[in-house]
């Protein structure tokens, strides 16, 4: 084909969005709320993902030492500890330690502990690795057996409520994504045929003069991609605000995420050229192939 | 050159057939015909004879039936249309103007563009376009009118403009389906005409009419066909 | 107009929805996902705001008490925690009811509790009630001054998060609910469109034997009206199912609520009859209402 | 009865007018006509003379101007035209048949459902319909067909479905626009001849033709419009 005929093509093509601009403006929508969808599910199960990694991967288990136990009794506990089954480790976490890294995750609360002074009201602990994590309940039966302990802090409901989120959050997605999907398709078959409407006598007569299949086509393809391309974008601005933004709004619960063993989302830029690529590749894709597929169906040559 | 022998067309009947009408009646019946370059033939009978089917029949818009008893061919400009594949179709239509009874004329654009359409639809270039254009509208008279929008123009005027449009890929041969229809009697003497002093130059026309008068008057050759077959053929 | 008119406008209406079906199903898809989102948006927020009604209602601060104090001192610190500006309620909280009340929420560790047998490990303690929660800051430094004090548990974080939460699923339902609303239109007014093509002819002769606009319009009005009560259908059912597998997928975590001051979701009893009246009667006006306004445009009589 | 005194019809023009161009010449000049009840009338004229304007006059679909040097009135079968309310255009509608030149029958339907339709869009009674609609099939020599899809008729029988639809409601007139603008000239006198029938019972006829050849035949009142207005009225 002609560069000068290509030319003339993709200025048709661009001018189909506009001369169809509102189903144009359905096809956009659409496929940006799903996209979102998409990405916004990823984003927030990979997060809880993460989480869950960290709060199992550190399978740790804390021992409170009962306070004004004395130093030989606690170093005692440290050997049953050690000795006892399906412990991999053990390492003392102190109460000084222990109030360090609270006003250090406290940092909006500073006030409180300028008032409290050095003195840590923290007891002193310690921390045990899980060797095998589906033991877990019968291993802190025989730990909470162990003299001097005041509490014994798992892991274990945490992990419970935050797959419990995931799986959920993962089907309410799929069924919705799955409506949309539909949805999207419908719309974008709808915009093709709405463009192929508009033009259907031009097709009539290009058919007429001899165009072939693959010229009377391609403006659609141009104009299915633009708008997959604009999609694309869009939703990935809107993404990089709404997590960015998201982000900032959850930084300061720093406990929150202590508890999860991270201090924050997963940054964006981890996502970005993934997203950027995904997103744009996709929508253009799904946009161009929906609008070649019912095109094919209502410019019969 | 148009040349058939012994063709028959079937319309695919699906529709009419869940209703209850099983008869496939072929639409054209054993019709062999040959029209030589530079020939000027009107096309006339009732309603439902298989004109306009046997129009579609030459630019593969509708297609022979294959049939055991006899021994089909098509062969129109060169292409032999038994064994033309889908992707060759666009191929013959540029061998092949087209003048239509409702002119089919694009209402947001104006003559220029309307005849340039067609050419930029077989990729032709630039140059040759900015060329061509002008020349064939000027060779209908529409000079003075090149930049208007069809809607600003009188019916005869319109159905220059498609004429132009028709020439303007040099086809070998050009075919007209009632393009007096919607005519007033003046206007379509000023058609038929047209037609006539571009058959003079050589391109073969094929018209298709209701008009008997017109006939007359031009004379020519006179095919005429009665329930899809051909009745007369033979110059008048 | 006759009765026998009015059958015949509605089967037509009811034939309008076969005859256009890819659209009507677009048109029902889109209905129901934004209803759904609207239906999970209000579930989520009703519940995270009677979440932190609880949270805050309770306004409870909790005084852990060091482990040894004596009772005497246990009672001075009531009387010091009474005497305190803002603070409008003390109540004494012992390690034993704690115990109890542990007992009790966590059903699924009765083991872990077996083996513990009945003596409390947990720190006795005072409930406060505070009487301005805005001030809630100094109060607590004024509470940490004071002697044999453990910890001080505010439920200010927990509040903090959780309105976080709240505000930011809002701004995002908000923000594809108007993308969904936007594209709604939109579908809904190409479904008419669409089936006012289909009828082109027909309309065109009816306006040309002398019908009224109102008995052109009635069947696409009835087509509106029946996939928008389908649509509220189909929505009711769908949130119901998912609110109450929602529910019981995390009734097991009651501490998590029992953090939160409830035992559980608000039921689905309490919103169906609000639901279905309002999904019912929201899709069908929208998609009458949207039906009625796109077919003015392209039934000009 | 048709009365128009003085009237004058402008499309509004605006999109032309945005393309540079600011006449707007009225296409219908200071008509002044009568037709009378039981006449049988046809219109000739060239192409875009105002034939179809004037019809869609007289059915409301487009409106006359009011000008300040002229007293203009138009009334339709009792209907005051230049008052009567976007509401009462059914009504008026229903006093006159019309028949189109592309016949405009719905492919979905049989030519019962097709005559039937008509009745029920002004919400006819189902007893009503029951009756009159094979009775007016019944009278155009249909009766054998009554279950058939148009697609399976001939050019000639669906335009007299088409008639016998416009006369389903019993109008007092009878318009057709370009009635065998379709038709060969056989079944083209075959439908006039049908419409004439009509006319001899009684109902007003209004026929717009190019077929100056059918006027001859049948004669009857002759209007011939020019440029908008009226160059000839009287009978042949
Ligand atoms: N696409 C189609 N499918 C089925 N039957 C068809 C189709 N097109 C035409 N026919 C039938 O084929 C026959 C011939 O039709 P055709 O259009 O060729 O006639 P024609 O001579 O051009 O008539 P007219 O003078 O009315 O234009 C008719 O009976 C018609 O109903
Ligand atoms: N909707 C419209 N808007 C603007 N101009 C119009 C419109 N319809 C018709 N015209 C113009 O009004 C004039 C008269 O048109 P009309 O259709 O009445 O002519 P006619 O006598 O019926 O012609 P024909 O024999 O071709 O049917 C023409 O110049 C036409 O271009
Ligand atoms: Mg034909
Ligand atoms: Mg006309």
């Amino acid at each position: 084909m002609r560069l000068n005929s290509f030319g003339y093509l993709f200025r048709r093509g661009a001018k189909g969005i506009i001369q169809n601009r509102i189903m144009s403006f359905a096809s956009l929508c659409i496929l940006t709320v799903s996209l979102l969808m998409i990405g916004f599910t990823v984003l927030f199960t990979s997060n809880i993902n993460m989480m869950i990694g960290n709060v199992e991967n550190k399978n740790e288990v804390i021992v409170y030492i009962k306070d004004g136990t004395s130093d030989e009794d606690i170093e005692k506990l440290g050997e049953q500890l050690k000795g006892a089954s399906n412990v991999a480790n053990v390492s003392f976490y102190s109460k000084e330690q222990a109030f360090e890294d609270i006003k250090a995750d406290m940092t909006n609360a500073e006030g409180i502990f300028d008032y409290l002074g050095d003195e840590s009201p923290l007891p002193d602990a310690y921390r045990i690795r899980i060797t095998d994590i589906d033991k877990m309940s019968s291993t802190l039966m025989d730990i909470n057996g162990f003299e001097n302990i005041d509490k014994v802090k798992a892991p274990y409901d945490f992990v419970n409520v935050l797959s419990g989120i995931n799986t959920m959050v993962t089907i309410v997605s799929a069924v919705v994504l799955a409506a949309l999907i539909v949805v999207s398709f419908v719309i974008i078959s709808n915009t093709t045929r709405a463009s192929v409407d508009f033009r259907k006598r031009e097709i009539q007569i290009m058919k007429y003069v001899g165009a072939t299949n693959t010229f009377i086509k391609i403006p659609f393809f141009i104009e299915g991609l633009l708008i997959g391309i604009i999609a694309g974008v869009i939703a990935f601005v809107l993404t990089k605000i709404g997590y960015d933004s998201l982000s900032a709004l959850l930084s300061s619960e720093t406990t929150i995420f202590a508890a999860m063993g991270t201090t924050g989302f997963i940054p964006f830029s981890h996502y970005s050229v993934y997203a950027a690529v995904g997103y744009i590749g996709a929508a253009a894709l799904i946009s161009a192939i929906g609008t070649v597929f019912s095109t094919r169906k209502y410019v019969k040559v | 050159m148009i040349e058939l022998n012994h063709i028959y067309v079937t319309y695919d009947r699906r529709e009419i057939m869940r209703a209850g009408d099983n008869t496939t009646e072929p639409v054209l019946k054993d019709i062999s015909l040959k029209i030589n370059d530079g020939e000027f033939a009107f096309i006339v009978g009732e309603n439902g004879a298989g004109k306009s089917t046997l129009i579609k029949l030459l630019i593969r818009e509708v297609t022979a039936d294959r049939r055991d008893d006899v021994q089909s061919s098509i062969n129109v400009n060169g292409y032999d249309l038994m064994s033309l594949s889908e992707r060759d179709v666009p191929l013959l239509r540029r061998t092949i103007g087209f003048v239509f009874q409702d002119y089919k004329l694009i209402q947001s654009m104006n003559v220029y563009d309307n005849v340039a359409f067609s050419l930029r639809c077989t990729d032709a270039p630039n140059k040759y376009i900015r060329k061509r254009v002008p020349a064939v509208i000027g060779l209908m008279g529409l000079g003075s009118k090149i930049r208007q929008n069809p809607e600003k123009l009188s019916g005869g005027e319109r159905q220059r403009v498609a004429i132009a449009r028709a020439l303007a890929g040099n086809p070998q041969l050009i075919i007209a389906d009632e393009p007096t229809g919607n005519l007033d009697p003046r206007t379509s003497v000023e058609i038929i005409s047209l037609l006539k002093k571009i058959n003079e130059k050589g391109t073969t026309v094929v018209i298709v009419t209701h008009e008997h008068e017109l006939v007359k008057r031009f004379g020519g050759r006179l095919i005429n066909i009665k329930k899809g077959e051909i009745a007369f053929d033979g110059h008048v």
